[in-house]
């Protein structure tokens, strides 16, 4: 018997109305579409009773096919198939007609948007008629979660999860958890010093019987999919063992290459080749540094095994710990396999370097440093203990100057977009200078003040108005040095004039970047990043966590440039996310899935066993399968898609030359039906 | 591949710049490459045409072009910056505008020399003749420091003309390091003359050459290298005023690149044009040994 | 300064009429006032090289026009090339400078400037190259005032034979007056 | 050579490494040859080898007759060898389950086939055994392999257009192409599917564009241009002439020859990041 | 069809779900206009479209095909439309040997936010198939047969092919 179709034709108020005749076109379909039982139109279909209509339709005319013609299946999708689902109808036989985004709001001629949704109306109404039902798939949920990053996004995150209850395993790439903020000196808009709040939520994370911590690491591979990853993890070789050392810092007060820039302090302060990254590390256990060690160095140049090595042995000599010693120069990479329901990726930001801007030296002037740069010379625990002095010759600077939207709205250096940040940190750096050198004068060149947040406007005026800094309008065009001095040629476009300051530092409000392995990591977990390297959100206002792969939610400026507030409440966001989806055992998932076909003997399926879909699948879900005769020989090898791991982009499909494998929901028959219906009037 | 030669108005015979001219064609025959000058040619235009009529500026400028490409030349020697600089975006506007193509077609009566590839002095220098520079070379300039002045014209605008970095060039520091001279570093390499004003508008002239001298002389330069006859000029010729003005002495030699290559190649100083510069040069040739 | 706007004073479009004419994309232009702060001449400039572009995004088409700044860039491209959107404003005054020419509103107290151009595009046009001394000659008479400022040097540049009293006129100078004529503004 | 074959051919039917030979046998008439199965190590006389051995006699690889005999070895020219490396790379044969016995080649048909005109595999890139000599495979420029194409590639697009057509009219779907294709090797056909009916297998017009054009796409990337299907083709449809537009653009965009490396990735199942875009909005 | 009406060109756009069809649902949403010549066929992804899909089309009358999708990097299945351009590399030369002509069927990188880029696009489509006028080579050759496009539109029956139900 064929199917029964209903076809429901919604107003949307006088939204779709207005331009198109939803009455003819609902008169059309049921006067020439075949297959057509029943037509009608209603004000809201989205509203209750316009739901209560399509149910009791369902079940009135004994529909067997739905066709809402409505806005973007994109907004109702799911309502008018939840409806369904209560009539006892599979949802996968309702399906909807675009009639508003793509008709009726777009062509302003109402014959003309008739006209074409009455296409439409035909096209979906002839894939529906090849609908066939489908069922949800389910799979069982591991109970754990991972989150990629230790900034404060990860420890953030974790730690929800954890309280949740749940299992969390937490990544760092560095030797200590801390990211950012840790290096941060204060914070606005409160001022608050940024370790002081920070360093307790470490010592948390280090103390949570829910956490496994590993540092020094880094995620391998992500295969597997939503509820059940498998992870693999890479415990770098730090030359430590973790297990054994007490971090009693013998071997770091011994070592004898004390000159190797900190990256902590933004490479304003030197630390040894053993070392841990800053005091409050968590793990407060070292690493060394083979780039630099003396020993590791020798072994490369010998090319013998670092043990075996002798130009070098302090921190091993000196190590209290008895009678192992946690200094292990033999130590390799250790690969973990962990599995996982839930991802949370919180992998933060760069900081754009100081030598893409030529007019402003190229990172030459030593005294032209970055944000961060700054942050560590104004943290009491930095290379001058809170001193403004400069990194050239240690004087205190009486004229500086800072300049905002460095790489930020700036196309010509690679970002269109806003750092979002800078406006705030930079009135806190000139408050933080003029707090500390209080003779000296901040000048701010910016081009618009951005203070959006709580609080935020307050704080920057404050920073003009009670602190006394100089906000120019105006973005700074070149920077030399004249003597011991900086010339900055900026401009105060309000009075429309030139400005030109003889500075004594200059400190660039440096744009947040992506991470430079940013697309590797995307790649890795199968996410999507955007033009500018930022892993992308699902959809920008509704789903600011959840990345475009099912059960990797994303945290922290790794998806967009963030300050600490809006950071840790996106953890939250992220965290809360996870929790929902550990809290149940099994998931549902839409079916639309590959399924390769299956014939009874002879044939088997038509498969035969080329496996282009298997190179092709970017989720690894196509798998080979043996089709064996009773005596066990192997009569033919075919594909089979595990319905766990596929997502349904159909590559596979496409790919296939004799269409032995087809997309549930997207079938060659709908897909078939949908062209072949394509007529023009 | 032949190397077409077109030296403008300001480095032709018995212009303003005729120096630069002579010292480039003397080098060219020590060192290459071979370069013959394009018959017939006819000037760019320069600053007054495209300030005023873009479509003139632009077919002034591509005669020559086409021109070239009719005596079959594959790149075209432009050591005036004004007009490789010309040549260069005129020939990207007709790339990229074919109206504008057809009619700067309709105007100069031959089809668009889109293809000949327009360089400027150091440019050629750089990718022909670095090696015979140092197997040529007799004397040295050893201890002399000299400030290279690249001016706007050969690096800007750096999307069109493709040449060394904008805001701190190096091609001239690497020829004068090549003839073993002290390239400084110094803040003014790129940064405006006044160029075009030298008439018009001397005032600003003599105000944007002070701060140019004034740098170079901080930064302890014993002599200003150019590649550009406008840039020469203004340093030059001015630098008696510029001093009267701003009270302050400089005596900088302004020397351009060929002949600090010239000189190192043993070539007389005389024959070189060093004799027609306004400040004494002799500094500077005193430096070789 | 005023800036009045109704339909018929004020056209909003100037800015795309500039960009249709030049492919410059003046809207793009956020008023950042990095070409400001970079220029040389700015200091002798009416409006700021960013008030420019603002007078053109606006519609003072006639402020923009008259303006002594569209005469007083030297052209340098200092601002183009630090631009960070990209806004090519030197080319800008280019195409400022042909419309005020256009239209005849070049600002008169840049005459010297004007006169020289002037005077240089008809030397090309007599004789297809410059000849500086014939090409200094008509500007000294265009603009008599400015007859005394160079004398220091001319002496010199004589005896060290930089000025050359025979103009160069090449074979084509009659294609070249072609070109002339062809490219004569409407 | 014939006669190192043959022995070659007796020794691996002797020894049971094989248990046929699928090689050339003499035909009716001198100038033909005809495909010959060996099963008995005293029939190898049937053997043979000359200019006259046009086939790729890889094409039975695919069928069941003749998979039925057992493991083959099978005599190969250059060209046929890269269809062995792309049944290879497309899982529809094992390395060790055939038997490779090249031969080098300087060329076969009389007048020249078009295929040998411009060949760089004279010496097959992949054997067990060689029969001949080992001959140096020097790489032709790519304008001179594809030149062919030249001629229509530039007609105007008017011209292509009715060329086409005139050429398709002529097409009555007997699927000799895909028969004789040693790579069309689906246990079915698109154009047998009738759920939906994608291309129309009847014996009219309608859907000769599709079919033909589709057959030549589902050999993108992958076709080694043995002519086989415009050598069988009853109505002298120049087929190869898609086939060979499609290597050509294959080997231009992703830098791909088919059965040339056998390390290469399939061209079709594989991307670049950087693969040509500018035709692209 | 007459010649003496004006020809309006019947253009089908395959678009991909996350990027392209999300780009003309914001278009809409932006209300803004653009000429009502295509009908979209909407997929999961332009990997997922095979060109027997876009000759499919041609046979059932269309003028012009877009084909449009995610940006490169961009992809929701990440390496989709990488596979795909791959794809048009070699599919679209191949009909353009044939002669069919390159404004046919053209391709596109629409993001969902790239609403302006979708009118422009699909406008762009449409007025150069309109110059090209009405693909009547194809539909030629294709109403030969009972069911040529020429005499309506065919809706599937319910027994298509199948013989065994």
């Amino acid at each position: 018997m064929g199917k029964k179709v209903g076809v429901f034709v919604c107003h949307c108020g006088t939204n779709i109305s207005a331009t198109v005749d939803v009455e003819k076109v609902a008169e059309e379909a049921k006067k020439k579409y075949p297959g057509v039982s029943y037509a009608t139109t209603y004000k809201y279909m989205c509203s209750d009773p316009g739901q209560k209509l399509l149910r009791d339709k369902i079940k009135e005319e004994g529909l067997t096919g739905v066709v809402v013609a409505a806005c973007s299946p994109k907004m109702h999708e799911r309502t008018f198939r939840n409806a369904a689902v209560k009539t006892g109808l599979n949802p996968y036989q309702v399906e909807v007609s675009n009639i508003r985004e793509q008709c009726s709001w777009v062509h302003q001629d109402k014959a003309v948007g008739t006209e074409k949704s009455i296409d439409l109306v035909r096209m979906m109404t002839e894939k529906t008629r090849k609908d066939t039902s489908l069922d949800a798939i389910k799979v069982p949920v591991t109970k754990r979660a991972l989150v990629i990053g230790g900034g404060i996004a990860g420890i953030q995150a974790a730690l929800d999860i954890a309280d949740g209850g749940n299992e969390v395993i937490l990544v760092e790439k560095d030797a200590s958890i801390g990211g950012h903020m840790a290096q941060l000196s204060e914070t606005f808009p409160t001022l608050d010093c940024s370790q002081c709040i920070l360093t307790p939520r470490m010592v948390e994370v280090a103390q949570h019987e829910n956490i496994k911590l590993y540092t020094w690491s880094q995620v391998e591979s992500v295969g597997g999919y939503i509820g059940n990853f498998d992870v693999k993890i890479r415990k770098k070789a730090r030359a430590v063992d973790l297990d054994l050392c007490t971090g009693c810092s013998s071997c770091w007060q011994v070592c004898p290459s004390k000159k190797i820039k900190s990256e902590f302090d933004t490479e304003l302060g030197n630390r040894t080749a053993i070392y841990i990254p800053f005091p409050q590390a968590i793990p407060s256990k070292p690493v060394i540094d083979k780039e630099h060690c003396l020993l590791y160095r020798d072994a490369r140049k010998k090319n013998i095994p670092p043990e075996d090595s002798k130009v070098c042995r302090k921190c091993y000599d000196v190590c209290p710990i008895a009678p192992v010693k946690a200094i292990d120069y033999a130590q390799e990479d250790e690969i973990v396999e962990v599995k996982v329901g839930a991802i949370v990726v919180a992998t933060g930001y760069k900081e754009l370097p100081n030598n893409v801007y030529g007019e402003y030296g190229k990172g030459k002037y030593q005294d032209v440093i970055t944000g961060l740069q700054f942050e560590r010379l104004a943290s009491a625990s930095g290379p001058t203990e809170g001193e403004i002095r400069r990194p050239s010759d240690g004087k205190e600077p009486e004229i500086i100057v800072f300049i905002q939207c460095v790489g930020s709205r700036d196309p010509a250096k690679g970002c269109s977009y806003c750092s979002k940040t800078c406006c705030m940190y930079t009135a806190k750096h000139a408050m933080l200078y003029k707090h500390k050198v209080h003779h000296g004068h901040a000048f701010v060149f910016y081009i618009d003040i951005r203070c959006a947040g709580k609080n935020y406007e307050e704080f920057s005026l404050r920073a003009i108005e009670e602190e006394g800094a100089t906000y120019l309008r105006g973005r700074v065009s070149r920077i030399y040095k004249k003597g011991e001095k900086l010339i900055v040629l900026g401009a105060d476009t309000l009075t429309g004039s030139q400005v030109e300051i003889e500075a004594d530092m200059v400190v660039l409000a440096s744009a947040m970047k992506a991470q430079d392995d940013a697309e590797v990591v995307a790649r890795t977990l199968s996410i999507q990043y955007d033009k500018d390297r930022f892993f992308s959100e699902l959809h920008p206002k509704l789903r600011p966590v959840e990345s475009s792969n099912a059960g990797i939610f994303l945290a922290g400026a790794c998806q967009g440039p963030k300050d600490i507030p809006e950071t840790v409440a996106q953890a939250s966001g992220a965290a809360a996310k996870v929790m929902a989806l550990l809290s149940s055992d099994e998931l549902e998932r839409e079916p639309v899935v590959a399924k390769v076909d299956r014939l009874p003997p002879p044939v088997f399926s038509t498969c035969i066993g080329c496996f282009y879909c298997q190179r092709v699948c970017p989720y690894g879900a196509i798998e080979q399968e043996d089709i064996k005769a009773r005596d066990g020989s192997v009569i033919k090898t075919v594909a089979r898609v595990n319905e766990g791991l596929c997502q349904g982009c159909g590559l596979c499909a496409a790919t296939c030359r004799s269409k032995s494998v087809e997309l549930a929901g997207f079938s060659d028959e709908q897909v078939y039906a949908e062209i072949n219906s394509v007529e023009f009037n | 591949m032949k190397i077409g030669y077109y030296p403008g108005c300001a480095i032709t015979k018995g212009a303003t710049s005729e120096e630069y001219g002579t010292s480039v064609m003397k080098v060219s025959e020590v060192i290459g490459p071979k370069i013959e000058e394009i018959p017939d040619w006819s000037c760019c235009g320069a600053s007054s045409a495209h300030a005023t009529n873009h479509k003139l500026s632009t077919a002034l400028s591509v005669r020559n072009l086409s021109l070239a490409e009719q005596h079959e030349y594959e790149e075209i020697l432009a050591p005036c910056p004004m007009c490789s600089q010309r040549l260069i975006i005129s020939q990207k506007d007709v790339q990229d505008d074919d109206v504008l193509k057809r009619e700067v077609e309709d105007a100069i009566e031959m089809p668009c020399g889109t293809n000949v590839k327009v360089s400027n002095y150091l440019e050629i220098i750089k990718n022909y003749s670095m090696d015979e520079i140092k197997q040529k070379i007799k004397k040295t300039a050893k201890g002399l420091k000299v400030a290279c002045y690249y001016g706007c014209l050969l690096v800007r605008p750096p999307k069109v003309l493709k040449f060394d970095d904008p805001e701190d060039p190096q091609s001239m520091d690497e020829i004068v390091r090549a003839i073993g001279a002290e390239p400084i570093d110094w803040e003014f390499k790129t940064n405006c003359c006044g160029g075009g004003f030298t008439l018009s508008r001397p005032d600003v002239v003599v105000k944007l050459t002070n701060d140019i001298l004034e740098g170079a002389q901080e930064a302890g330069a014993h002599a200003i290298a150019v590649a550009c006859p406008m840039c020469h000029a203004n340093l030059d010729m001015r630098q008696k005023k510029i001093e009267k003005e701003y009270k302050r002495k400089y005596d900088i030699p302004i020397v351009y690149i060929s002949e600090l290559i010239g000189l190192a190649l043993g070539l007389g100083a005389i024959g070189l044009g060093l004799d027609k510069h306004f400040v004494d040069t002799k500094s500077v040739v005193d430096a070789y040994t | 300064m005023k800036i009045k706007i109704n339909l018929n004073e004020r056209s909003s479009d100037f800015a795309k009429e500039v960009e249709k004419r030049s492919g410059i994309k003046v809207k793009e232009c956020y008023q950042c006032g990095k070409c400001t702060a970079g220029c040389p001449v700015a200091y002798e400039m009416d409006y700021m090289p960013n008030q420019i572009i603002r007078l053109v995004q606006i519609g003072a088409r006639r402020e923009a026009l008259t303006s002594r700044t569209i005469w007083l860039c030297a052209s340098c491209i200092t601002c183009s090339t630090r631009c960070p959107k990209e806004v090519m404003i030197a080319e800008l005054m280019d195409v400022l400078r042909e419309m005020a020419l256009e239209e005849g509103l070049a600002n008169p107290s840049e005459k010297n400037i004007t006169s020289f151009h002037e005077s240089f595009l008809n030397s090309v046009k007599k004789h297809g190259r410059i000849s500086e001394v014939w090409m200094l000659n008509e500007y000294k008479m265009k603009r008599p005032k400015t007859a005394l400022q160079d004398l220091a040097v001319a002496p010199q540049m004589v005896v060290k034979g930089k000025l050359s009293f025979v103009p160069h006129n090449i074979k084509g100078k009659d294609a070249i007056s072609r070109i002339f004529k062809k490219c004569k503004p409407k | 050579m014939i006669e190192a074959l043959r022995k070659k051919a007796e020794e691996l039917l002797k020894n049971k490494t094989v248990s046929v030979v699928f090689g050339y046998g003499e035909g009716s008439t001198p100038e033909r040859t005809r495909p010959v199965f060996i099963t008995k190590p005293e029939e190898v006389n049937k053997l043979t080898w000359n200019k006259y051995c046009v086939y790729n006699l890889t094409t039975y690889l695919k069928r069941q007759e003749t998979r039925k005999l057992g493991k083959p070895a099978i005599v190969v020219k250059g060209c046929d060898a890269r269809t062995l490396i792309v049944l290879m790379k497309e899982s529809q044969i094992k390395r060790e389950d055939v038997y490779i016995l090249g031969v080098s080649c300087d060329g076969v048909g009389d007048p020249l086939a078009e295929k040998c005109k411009a060949c760089d595999v004279h010496t097959p890139r992949i054997y067990d055994d060689l029969i001949g000599e080992k001959g140096e495979n020097k790489e032709l420029p790519f304008d001179e392999r594809y030149a062919e194409l030249d001629e229509y590639e530039n007609l105007s697009e008017k011209e292509k257009w009715e060329f086409w057509q005139k050429q398709f009219e002529k097409c009555i779907k007997c699927y000799a192409c895909s028969n004789i294709c040693p790579l069309c090797f689906c246990d079915r056909c698109i154009v047998e599917k009738n759920q939906p009916q994608w291309i129309d297998p009847s014996a009219h017009a309608r859907g000769n564009l599709s079919w033909n054009v589709t057959r030549a796409y589902h050999l993108a990337g992958r076709c080694i241009n043995c002519e086989e299907c415009q050598r069988v083709c009853p109505v002298d449809i120049p087929l190869n002439l898609l086939n060979k537009k499609l290597a050509k653009e294959a080997e231009k965009n992703f830098n791909y020859r088919p059965g040339y490396n056998i390390d290469d990735e399939l061209a079709m199942s594989t991307y670049n990041e950087k693969d040509n875009q500018d035709f692209v909005r | 069809m007459s010649n003496e009406t004006t020809f309006e060109p019947r253009i089908v756009a395959f678009l991909c779900n996350w990027c392209t069809y999300a780009g003309a649902d914001l278009a809409g949403t932006g209300r803004k206009q653009y000429q009502a010549n295509v009908r979209i066929i909407k997929l999961p992804c332009t990997g997922g479209i095979d060109p027997l899909f876009l000759i499919k089309a041609f046979e059932r009358g269309a003028d012009g095909i877009l084909v449009s999708g995610c940006h490169p990097g961009d992809c929701h299945y990440n390496s989709g439309n990488y596979h795909a351009r791959r794809r048009w590399n070699v599919f679209k030369p191949l009909l353009e040997f044939c002669g069919i002509n390159p404004d046919r069927i053209q391709f596109s990188w629409i993001s969902a936010a790239e609403g302006g880029k979708w009118v422009e696009t699909i406008n762009s489509v449409i007025d150069a198939v309109r110059v090209l006028g009405p693909f009547e080579g194809y539909q030629k050759i294709n109403a030969i047969g009972p069911e040529g496009p020429g005499e309506g539109f065919a809706p599937s029956s319910d027994t298509t092919g199948c013989e065994c139900k």
